[in-house]
């Protein structure tokens, strides 16, 4: 689409220095994980809808059939429930897969696979079974996406136990995140988020991991912790730009999983700076904002200056048309402004 | 090349045309006509970036969206998936409305909220359509329902690509429409591809409407190219569903001319052999209906020229209408989460 | 299941005063009112697995069929999804469906047409089209019901825009909210729960309603809150009677519905208490729990006396076996203790 | 009377017993017989409230789980639904672990965290089952598929009812299964019900097998009262899968004799007649073959009760090992959430 191209080409991302590596796209790192993860293992296996096509699912899955050859990279019917049945019981008999998905919204359709069964094989069985799975898909936005293809669904899933989250910001943890969750034995999900699709970053050649359940502190600061993951990083970033401009310092912080959710990061933060906004790309409500924000109140209530704050989505679907999807997504000033206001009110 | 027309074009069709009426003939051929030239008009200007919202052109299947709605009234509903812009026009949706939805316009047929993939008119029984792939074959099996217990005496049918039948959500709507006995068509436009999938990494090989027929419902295959076995191939179907007879599935074999989505067509990619595409293109459904009506002196190029004239002044007023149609507004955001 | 029945039978409920008026089982409360909407509207059906079987639905649904026609009230194919859409497609015809099931595990299947369907028609159909359709499912627990069949997925829709979720604690609620939710014009949700199917209380003759979106203060008290729906209110009040005994006096609000949330009472009796704690009957990450704490930790900061804490199911499926059982639901004991805790850390 | 018996018993069968020899005819019996024994013994002992487990006993679906699963080699992997218990023993499965998972004992099966509707035994190949109807069909799908991409060289075998084929993934399962010609053999019992709705008021009139044919798969419909008939279909869809045809659906009509779940009959609370679950007892699968053998010499009737003798003794062993096994502790609530 182009005018779409030319929005999400237009994104500002900081230029990655060279002289830290090398230099890949979001896309092309990815590419290399998969690419490792079939050279290095028989059993690991890439599927979903067109993964082998020319399109190759932004470019992540490029010439990796031609590689790897039909039988563990193919494309498969539009079977969503179906193939990530199929996914489980193929992990059950020690096979790999990462199941791949255009849009997080068709794997609502796997839900019970997904929730009744891939989360919960290893405890029913008592262990006899594991289930390493991966399951991956790219957040819509943009595209005229619409309010069926742009769900961000990490919020109906952080409760599911059994589960694990990925939501990687970067090139590099978008490679060693894909990395540890092909060799994790857990069913495991990446969220990417569209838009960071066009990013670029220092990605090392090695095969390297980064660990699930451990964020990272993107920014240093000592009057409010923005917390979040993925495309939220991005938004967080800009904003504390413009915070600092007015002598607001923002501490940022990356999830990186947001299940299972690191803790101690976030309460080593909120000890400094008692002030706690969660970014999310998803609903508002009930979701990623919301467990975070009770922590932070149950565990480091009396470290908390002023009331926990959240930007998600608002509580409406997406709506298609430009022109309203402007008024429905986080901004780098909605953040910012929120902020201020943390920081007002005493 | 893997997929090949299969059909015998018109033959056979000379001996039954006094079955319809000129007018009739010809109305199908405008119809058609006037699909196409709104879609490369939209494939256009698509690069002006005013429509900001994908596109899944039906450039090549037109005579499917015209025959199977010329079958219809407008008391009858049809339902659709993602590949919308043939339903809704040969449904008899509004032009205007189309194109300022296209535009994200306030004045859009759902006010920019639902864009391209949602093309929806009730005013003629465009009912409703998903950009999920299989999603609006249950809720046309619930509009046949409602219809089946409120005594309406209408039909129902809904638009599904071959890939919508690999949903088992397809599986579950056709038996229960042929539990209920529910007066719906399933009408699979097998254009062979799914995105850039080919059929035969998806499905075993085996006709569709085989498979479809295993669910008990009336099923029957057409060559999707014809509008004239199209038309008739639906007709039947509705008066059957009228004297009872339950659902049918109907599969027409088809052809996209362009890619899956968005202008041009991307077979260059190599997904599709480009000869695949040309051999199709022989049996353009306009062009061969086109000159079937020419040879047999029911169309004159005089007409089909005339059409064209009058056709493109509507498709730029229609144009005209929505660039300059209103934005929506801020709070229109929070209008409808929920129904009062 | 004999054991099973024993249990749920030995669970002490209140004996209702049958001074207050008439007195109905929960299940035949549900009956009447669903007989009164066949009754009073054509448009109304009832469905479901086994909807007009001998066990009609714990009872809910007897003689309806009789009554009503097979028509309007109907057995289905094991079908989840189909007929998720089916109810979708014909509710948007006008019909007001009822969708019966018995359990919520199954609604898992048709998450789809649920959450990409039905919850944004009105929205993306620009108001064109209403989904006047209730879902109906009641929350396993015992039985051996395990990981598969006792999921009490609320935690999992809150977020979804454009969804009603109604969760009932006494049989006058549910009859009442049923019947409002029959006449609401957007796709609600009841999550009834098996143990309460076991209890009775007064419940009018007359067609009457009690709203969406308002809970109600069951018990009054001054030093703690707890907040919940459904069977957890059983439990807070047993809670709250130990509780009295040791000198603390707890306010008990029955929420009734948990989207839209009642905010107002939660605030109000904030205001007085100072002290939060949410119970519920589904995970306690990412939930219910997590979205009322969050509130609470955002709009009424000011008021909070201690941390908010939360009761729900902890972080691991569901055992089958009964031993295991006893180790993973929340107890009065519990609740009890946990506020407790809450009133000593000052 | 909905549903009758429409199969032709053990006749004909007469002449081609040498087939088989008798140690194997006998050991069917065996158990088939142990089956029933067990089944009535876990009835029967239901209302003590030891087990605190949901049964779904298979008295009078002995011959399908006893004939088809003697047709797999113990590498061969059998999948099942909540109706579990036929599969496991005829698979082979350890009866004190069956016993001790029922009594919700952490030396069940699986510890006591899945209950009866999850009894494995990944030692002899049974590898797995749901309780979510549908729900281990793409499982053993994915088994196939892994056994495929490995070159396993197994057969995996998915127990469903008739219920579990109107669930869309199990039209989704069929189709992958055919696509990619899996070693897999689904194995559908039908009968006649799901829970106590009947199947006329869940699927059009047409035979299961036909629709599953749609998928392409190869499908065969076999008396399921009739272990030699089951048997024999098994074994030749085995052999024949190991030759590459591809997938194999079996249709197998049978009738249970008991309620859905739990003990006893409920056959008087009118969802079915009871004349009807009584002219199927006449067809009682370990009774008629228990006949036909006595008939044909190969069994007499005092080997019957020395059979009945040892298998009641293992039962009582089996069932004291359970009820003195060793509960589950707190700490074994938190493990296995996720896998190291
Ligand atoms: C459930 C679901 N899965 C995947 C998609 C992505 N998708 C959009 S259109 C499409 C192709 C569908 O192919 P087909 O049904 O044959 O229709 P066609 O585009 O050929 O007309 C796909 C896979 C989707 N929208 N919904
Ligand atoms: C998805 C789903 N829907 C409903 C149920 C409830 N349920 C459990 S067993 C059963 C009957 C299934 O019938 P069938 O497949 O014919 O097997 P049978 O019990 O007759 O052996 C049903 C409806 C379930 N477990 N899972
Ligand atoms: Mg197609
Ligand atoms: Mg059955």
């Amino acid at each position: 689409m182009p005018w779409d191209e030319g929005l999400v080409n237009s994104l500002v991302y900081d230029e990655p220095d060279p002289d830290q590596g090398r230099v890949l796209s979001y896309p092309h790192a990815l590419n290399e994980s998969l690419d490792l993860a079939l050279s290095g293992d028989p059993s690991v296996m890439i599927l979903g809808q067109g993964v082998d096509d020319p399109s190759a699912m932004f470019g992540t899955t490029k010439g990796l059939r031609e590689r790897h050859g039909n039988a563990r990279v193919f494309d498969t019917p539009l079977s969503e429930e179906g193939m990530m049945g199929i996914c489980t019981g193929a992990a059950m008999r020690g096979m790999r897969p990462v199941y791949m998905h255009n849009r997080p919204d068709f794997i609502l359709l796997a839900f019970n696979q997904l929730i009744t069964h891939a989360s919960k094989c290893h405890f029913m069985d008592n262990g006899l079974n594991k289930v390493p799975l991966v399951v991956w898909a790219a957040i819509g936005r943009g595209w005229g996406s619409g309010a069926q293809h742009s769900q961000a669904i990490q919020g109906l899933l952080i409760g599911v136990p059994g589960l694990k989250i990925v939501m990687p910001s970067t090139p590099y943890d978008a490679k060693g995140l894909m990395l540890e969750a092909i060799y994790d034995n857990s069913p495991t999900l990446i969220f990417e988020h569209r838009w960071l699709m066009k990013k670029s970053g220092f990605v090392p050649e090695k095969k390297y991991t980064v660990p699930i359940g451990k964020g990272i502190v993107r920014r240093e600061g000592k009057d409010v912790t923005i917390v979040g993951a993925s495309h939220a990083i991005e938004l967080a970033f800009q904003a504390s730009k413009k915070l600092f401009e007015i002598g607001i310092d923002v501490e940022v912080i990356d999830l990186r999983t947001i299940q299972p959710l690191d803790d101690e990061i976030i309460g080593n933060s909120l000890k400094k700076t008692g002030r706690l906004l969660v970014v999310d790309t998803g609903w508002a409500i009930g979701g990623v904002c919301a467990e975070i924000g009770f922590r932070a109140a149950e565990k480091w209530f009396s470290d908390l200056k002023s009331p926990v704050r959240r930007i998600g989505l608002p509580d409406v679907p997406t709506p298609a048309g430009y022109g309203l999807e402007q008024f429905f997504y986080p901004t780098a000033d909605n953040i910012a402004e929120t902020v201020r206001e943390m920081c007002v009110k005493k | 090349m893997r997929y090949t027309y299969e059909g015998n074009g018109y033959k056979g069709w000379e001996k039954n045309l006094d079955f319809f009426g000129k007018d009739f003939l010809v109305e199908l051929f405008y119809k058609m006509l006037r699909i196409r030239m709104i879609e490369e008009e939209i494939e256009g200007r698509y690069h002006d970036d005013f429509m900001k919202t994908p596109i899944h052109l039906v450039i090549g299947q037109e005579a499917t969206a015209v025959g199977a709605c010329s079958a219809l009234k407008y008391s009858d509903l049809l339902y659709s998936g993602h590949r919308t812009h043939g339903a809704y026009l040969g449904k008899g949706g509004d032009l205007k409305k189309m194109l300022s939805e296209m535009h994200c316009k306030s004045n859009g047929c759902v006010g920019s909220r639902g864009g391209s993939m949602h093309l929806i008119d009730p005013d003629v029984g465009m009912a409703w359509s998903s950009a999920i792939v299989g999603g609006a074959l249950p809720i046309a099996t619930g509009a046949a329902l409602a219809s089946q217990v409120r005594k309406e005496n209408n039909v129902i049918m809904v638009f599904l690509g071959d890939g919508g039948t690999e949903e088992g959500v397809c599986s579950e709507s056709l038996n229960f429409a042929a539990l209920k006995k529910l007066p719906i068509i399933f009408f699979c436009e097998n254009n062979f591809y799914s995105v850039q999938s080919p059929l035969q990494t998806r499905q075993p090989k085996r006709d569709i409407v085989r498979w479809a027929e295993g669910h008990d419902v009336n099923a029957i295959a057409v060559d999707g190219t014809n509008v004239l076995d199209v038309y008739k191939t639906a007709r039947n179907a509705v008066e059957d569903i009228k004297n009872g007879s339950g659902p049918w599935f109907i599969e027409a074999k088809v052809y996209r001319f362009r890619a899956h989505g968005g202008a041009g067509d991307d077979s260059k990619t190599g997904y599709r052999d480009i000869k695949e595409r040309e051999a199709w293109e022989k049996q353009c459904p306009v062009n061969s209906y086109s000159s079937f009506l020419m040879r047999n002196n029911i169309l004159a190029n005089q007409q089909r020229l005339d059409m064209e004239r009058k056709i493109k002044i509507e498709i730029k007023d229609a144009f005209d209408f929505a660039l300059n149609s209103p934005e929506p507004q801020k709070t229109d955001l929070y209008q409808f989460v929920y129904a009062d």
